[in-house]
């Protein structure tokens, strides 16, 4: 299946205006110059799929499911057909030793350029929480980075350990870039993370042979540069003070904001808002509720999805303590005063004109 | 430990730790100050209208005559920043949030936009009030260290919280989590620094008014 | 440390309480106080902030009363005050501190600044740092009864001179009258003409009065100086007399200080309320006023203001009585802009006056530039007081302005006014 | 099931309600100066809106001060596209739709023809081939 990618597309249907007028669209979504969509048509139309390797570690298949599930075949889903997916272990037709061989000539044919996908987290706590054919998690991750151009960690377990670290992280769970430190690597986190953005990454690969601008998180620019808070369609009523205080409330059903619920919107950066989910249908807070802040480092464990913002991640545990220490050294203190003042009391010797006298 | 742990932890440990010193030193100098205990006036009062404890509290709330006109800095930067303070504080819609998780107390809140100019305008005095620490003789004379500290502290809060909103200088969860520790750190040192007036001048209008009060001075 | 220096913690550790505690700890540093000092408005140097006059109480009370001072001081953080330092405070504490209380009135906080300094006079006076006016008018108030030494034939003196000019009799040692007179030294002296005006009054009232001859000085230097131990010494004579006599009032004279000291210092120093009232002579005019005894014949014609001594009015809490009164008398009363509670300190009280030194009497003349602006502001020939350390401090300091400003006593400008 | 049947109503704020940030005039400018470097240069050009801090109000305000011209262009590729010319030619209001309808990208584009209404030569040579075919069948 070598060729242009536009070949390709022709053959299962899709016109050159169509193609270009998606790439505008990614383009837009990139918040690249609007010359830049034409380029990464041309780019992209002539491409020689490049080879990807995809390996799932601790992972619940949910990335995959949310790249390759769509409703209807959309052209993101095409552009994944078009690369070429040599190693899925998932999707592929091929099983054991058979996979096995895929793999290792998938990595020796395209040594230094092929894309590494991951999706899950590595286990550190013992090798063998995860195996591939009799080899851990990690040595896989090692083996395969090795000769990868680019790694790609889907997912916000592969990008930063995701559910399997939650505390108390049972398995010593890590992300992708806790281990490969010589590679660049983009993350594409969330639970699961946004299909477009997934091609996106790969249509900039594809059409100026590297990787988008990153964030301080290793997240591409143009679609974790703002917070969902940011973007949200409902944040004017956080702005005018308008808030649901419960999810059947008057609030609620005239769609206020849901900060008071727990939304993690204003401290996570995603571009649901925006792009939304389900082919444009909708999105979490346009479905009542808050975000949850899964494309955020340990999102998990921040205090609870209900709990607002502004309050206590953890109940107060020593306040009640503290107070209680704080009265009591109070009242110790008040005791050695007024023994203190008492005594300098009774030493008192009456002060006659003597005293005045230096 | 990252942005969103580190938010995590003021949110949590922190907010925890925070409280306790708060509670404990509040309850501790309030008996420290208060078990002091003072000697009984024998003298025979004498009555008059307007003079007692109870209104010298809130007397004191006002500029004395020509005093506005002495020290216009002092009077006008310091209503607006205390007043700043307090509506940031108890009208800024998550702290009221704050608040009624830890008391169950509620009441609404004001438009984002409005606390936001409040808070510049806080600021602003804040500066001023700074200024005039430094240039004014008698102030720049009383200063310790604990002045510029107390100020530092009680401008910080002020400053990260705003450059949290506006999404200034670092990323909002990271700018959060500064505000969020140090409105702890505030909360921290508050009973035992001069903050600690914010409790302890109602104890000393209430003194001097009714010292006064019965001498039938309305203070 | 010397055993003076531990005389003074001890003493400081006595007088230290809940007021002082909370004030120590709400003062925020904002300087407003100074403000409202004259010592600090005319000279504009920021040592006179009346808060910074007590720091070395503060100190005390930090390291003994407080738990984090106590560690401070263990760990070397917090220094313990020294001789030197008492010394260098000596003339924050009494030069420049009239203990006119107006500090206290503007303290947003609410701080009673003028109660922190008495009571850190306590320990100054123990130190030994106190100036020799004012330690020498107590040391002749405990040993010869007053403080300018004078003596009771000198005083009979006085009132037989009185009893002629007048035609009245004064009463000596009478018991049952209503009214125990209490006088000061100073009005003795220099305004007898005040004995007369009061004789003349209670003749016209028909009010009975006595004078105690072995108590008759009001004034009571232990308050100034803060030393309780001999304020009470003082006070006790008063005491005393008025129960011996049986009297059912005390009448204090004009003098501020005097009457802050057996009105509402007095019962505090011998531990018990008292079996008479004190009534400040004002009180007794005004109340004269309001039943229409005190009847008026002819104006006081000049322009006048009034100046409201500080221990009376503001710190003694007569408000009302001068303003009534003066009006009773006076036909161009010009009420001025700081008056009653507001109005500022002669300069001389809380035993000021008494310190005779060069410095302190350079400070005391600049500071009475407040008052000068009063008089220059309302444009007036005359002004009316009525305490007789003001008078006497006016009166120096008008010497030394060259103006030409008339000073008049209140109860005696009623008193030549009186009808017949 | 309609989604209407859900109590959930997103109240959206009336049309016409104030909703101007001032940013849409400065784009006018900014096309004027893209017209001019057609004419003198040829060179085309575009304004990516959904990039741009644009209200609904901003767009219906750019939307009506341009107005409409002769020429609408409709493009069925997955989902509607809409290729406008406004009053002023040369410059083009071009919205791209999904299979859902819903809007996915926003542009004006300024060009003698936009690039998207042109037909690529690969695709001409591909027409030809076909016709060719169809004239040898004649």
């Amino acid at each position: 299946m070598q060729g242009p990618l536009i070949d390709t597309l022709a053959r299962q249907g899709v016109t050159r205006r169509t193609f270009l007028k998606y790439c505008a669209t990614l383009a837009s979504m990139m918040a690249l110059p609007p010359s830049a969509g034409r380029a990464m048509a041309e780019a992209m139309a002539a491409a020689r799929r490049p080879s990807v390797i995809w390996l799932p570690f601790q992972e619940c298949t949910g990335c995959t499911e949310s790249i390759t599930r769509s409703h209807s075949p959309t052209l993101e889903g095409m552009i994944f057909d078009m690369i070429s997916l040599d190693y899925q272990v998932t999707i592929m037709a091929a099983a054991g030793h058979q996979a096995e061989e895929a793999l290792r000539n998938a990595m020796l044919e395209n040594d230094g350029k092929y894309l590494l996908v991951v999706d899950g987290s590595i286990p550190m706590g013992d090798p063998g929480y995860g195996t591939h054919g009799g080899h851990s998690f990690v040595d896989h991750l090692q083996q395969a980075a090795k000769g990868a151009a680019a790694i790609i960690a889907v997912g916000t377990c592969a990008s930063y350990g995701g559910i399997p670290k939650a505390n108390p992280n049972p398995t010593g769970a890590v992300s992708v870039s806790d281990i490969i430190k010589d590679k660049p690597i983009v993350n594409i986190p969330g639970c699961p993370p946004i299909p477009v953005v997934m091609t996106g990454v790969l249509a900039h690969y594809l059409t100026f042979g590297s990787l988008p601008e990153l964030d301080a998180k290793g997240r591409p620019k143009a679609f974790f540069g703002e917070t969902i808070h940011d973007r949200c369609y409902r944040r004017p009523f956080y702005d005018q003070g308008k808030f649901a205080k419960t999810f059947d409330d008057e609030g609620a059903r005239r769609g206020w904001c849901l900060f008071e619920l727990g939304c993690k919107g204003p401290v996570t950066y995603n571009a649901c808002a925006t792009v939304k989910w389900n082919g444009g249908t909708s999105w979490p807070v346009e479905s009542g509720h808050g975000c949850l802040g899964c494309s955020e480092p340990d999102f998990w464990d921040a205090g609870g999805f209900y709990k607002a913002l502004s309050v206590p991640a953890d109940p107060l545990k020593l306040a009640a303590a503290a107070a209680v220490v704080g009265a009591g050294a109070g009242v110790a203190v008040s005791f050695a005063n007024r023994a203190k003042k008492g005594a300098a009391k009774k030493a008192h010797q009456p002060i006659t004109l003597a005293d005045l006298e230096k | 430990m990252n942005d969103l742990q580190f938010l995590t932890w003021v949110r949590g440990t922190g907010l925890d730790i925070a409280v306790g010193i708060f509670l404990l030193g509040v309850l501790w100098r309030l008996i420290e100050i208060y078990t002091l205990g003072r000697k009984k006036d024998l003298a025979a009062p004498r009555h008059a209208a307007g003079a007692s404890g109870l209104h010298t509290v809130f007397r004191r709330s006002l500029p004395p005559p020509g005093m506005l006109k002495r020290s216009p800095v002092s009077y006008i930067g310091g209503y607006i920043f205390h007043i700043g303070l307090a509506v940031i504080v108890f009208l800024g819609a998550p702290h009221i949030l704050l608040i009624t998780n830890l008391t169950g107390l509620s009441w609404p809140g004001l438009p984002t936009q409005f606390i936001d100019l409040v808070t510049v305008v806080t600021m602003a005095a804040m500066v001023v009030m700074l200024v005039d620490r430094i240039n004014k003789p008698v102030k720049r004379f009383l200063s310790t260290f604990e002045d510029w500290f107390t100020w530092a502290v009680t401008f910080l809060p002020v400053l990260t919280g705003w450059l949290a909103v506006q999404h200034l200088l670092l990323p909002y969860t990271t700018m959060l989590a500064l505000h969020i520790l140090s409105a702890e750190i505030l909360l921290v040192v508050l009973p035992f620094t001069k903050l600690f007036h914010a409790f302890t001048l109602f104890g000393s209008r209430w003194y001097n008014g009714s010292a006064n009060a019965r001498k039938g001075v309305p203070v | 440390m010397s055993a003076s220096l531990d005389k003074v913690t001890q003493t400081l550790k006595e007088v230290i309480d809940a007021p002082i505690a909370s004030y120590f700890d709400s003062c925020v540093h904002c300087g407003l106080c100074a403000e409202a000092c004259l010592f600090y408005t005319e000279t504009g140097d920021p040592k006179y902030t009346p808060i910074h006059k007590v720091e070395p109480l503060r100190r005390v009370y930090e390291q003994e009363y407080t738990l984090l001072g106590r560690l401070m001081k263990m760990v070397g953080l917090s220094k313990p005050i020294t001789d030197e330092e008492l010394g260098e405070w000596q003339e924050l504490v009494y030069d420049s501190c009239t203990l006119c209380g107006r500090c206290s009135m503007v303290c947003p906080v609410g701080n009673d600044i003028v109660y922190m300094v008495r009571k850190f006079r306590e320990g100054m006076a123990v130190s030994g740092h106190v100036p020799d006016g004012i330690r020498g008018a107590t040391k002749r108030t405990v040993e010869i009864g007053g403080p300018m030494g004078l003596k009771w034939p000198a005083v009979a003196n006085v009132l037989r001179k009185a009893e002629e000019a007048t035609g009245v009799t004064i009463p000596v040692d009478k018991e049952g009258a209503d009214y125990l007179v209490l006088l000061s030294s100073m009005e003795i002296v220099n305004y007898p003409e005040y004995i007369e005006a009061l004789a003349k009054i209670f003749h016209k009232a028909g009010i009975s009065f006595t004078l105690a001859s072995d108590a008759f000085e009001a004034t009571n230097a232990g308050i100034q100086i803060g030393a309780s131990d001999l304020a009470k010494v003082i006070v006790t004579r008063i005491v005393d007399a008025a129960e011996r006599l049986k009297v059912k009032y005390v009448l204090s004279p004009e003098c501020g200080h005097a009457y802050m000291a057996i009105r509402w210092e007095g019962p505090n120093l011998i531990g018990r309320p008292f079996g008479f009232k004190v009534v400040h002579v004002l009180e007794l005019l005004d109340q004269l006023r309001q039943e229409g005894v005190l009847k008026m014949k002819g104006m006081f014609k000049d322009p006048l203001i009034l100046h409201d001594p500080c221990q009376i009015v503001r710190r003694g809490g007569v408000l009302q009585a001068p303003e009534a009164l003066i009006r009773q008398v006076a036909e161009n009363y010009i009420p001025i802009a700081d008056q009653q509670k507001w109005n500022w300190c002669c300069g001389g009280g809380g035993g000021a006056s008494a310190i005779h030194t060069e410095e302190a009497e350079a400070l005391r003349a600049k500071a009475f530039g407040v008052k000068k602006r009063q008089i220059e502001e309302a444009g007036v020939g005359t002004m009316v007081t009525f305490c007789a350390n003001c008078r006497i401090t006016i009166e120096e300091a008008l010497d030394h302005y060259e103006m030409n400003t008339k000073l008049l006593g209140l109860t005696e400008l009623l008193a030549e006014h009186l009808e017949d | 099931m309609s989604l209407d049947a859900i109590p959930i109503h997103v109240i959206t704020p009336p049309a016409g309600e104030p909703g101007l940030t001032g940013n849409a005039p400065p784009l006018l400018r900014e096309l004027a100066e893209q017209v001019k470097r057609l004419l003198e240069t040829g060179e085309s050009s575009a304004i990516d809106l959904s990039a741009l801090p644009l209200t609904p109000t901003d767009l219906d305000w750019l939307h009506e001060k341009l107005g409409a011209g002769e020429i609408a262009v409709t493009l069925q590729a997955s989902g509607e596209s809409t290729l406008n010319e406004t009053a002023c030619p040369g410059i083009w209001w071009v919205t791209h739709r999904n299979e859902q309808g819903a809007v996915t990208s926003q542009f004006i584009e300024v060009a003698f023809v936009p690039e998207l209404v042109k037909a690529h030569p690969q695709d001409v040579a591909i027409g030809l081939e076909n016709l060719e075919l169809m004239i040898s069948d004649l």
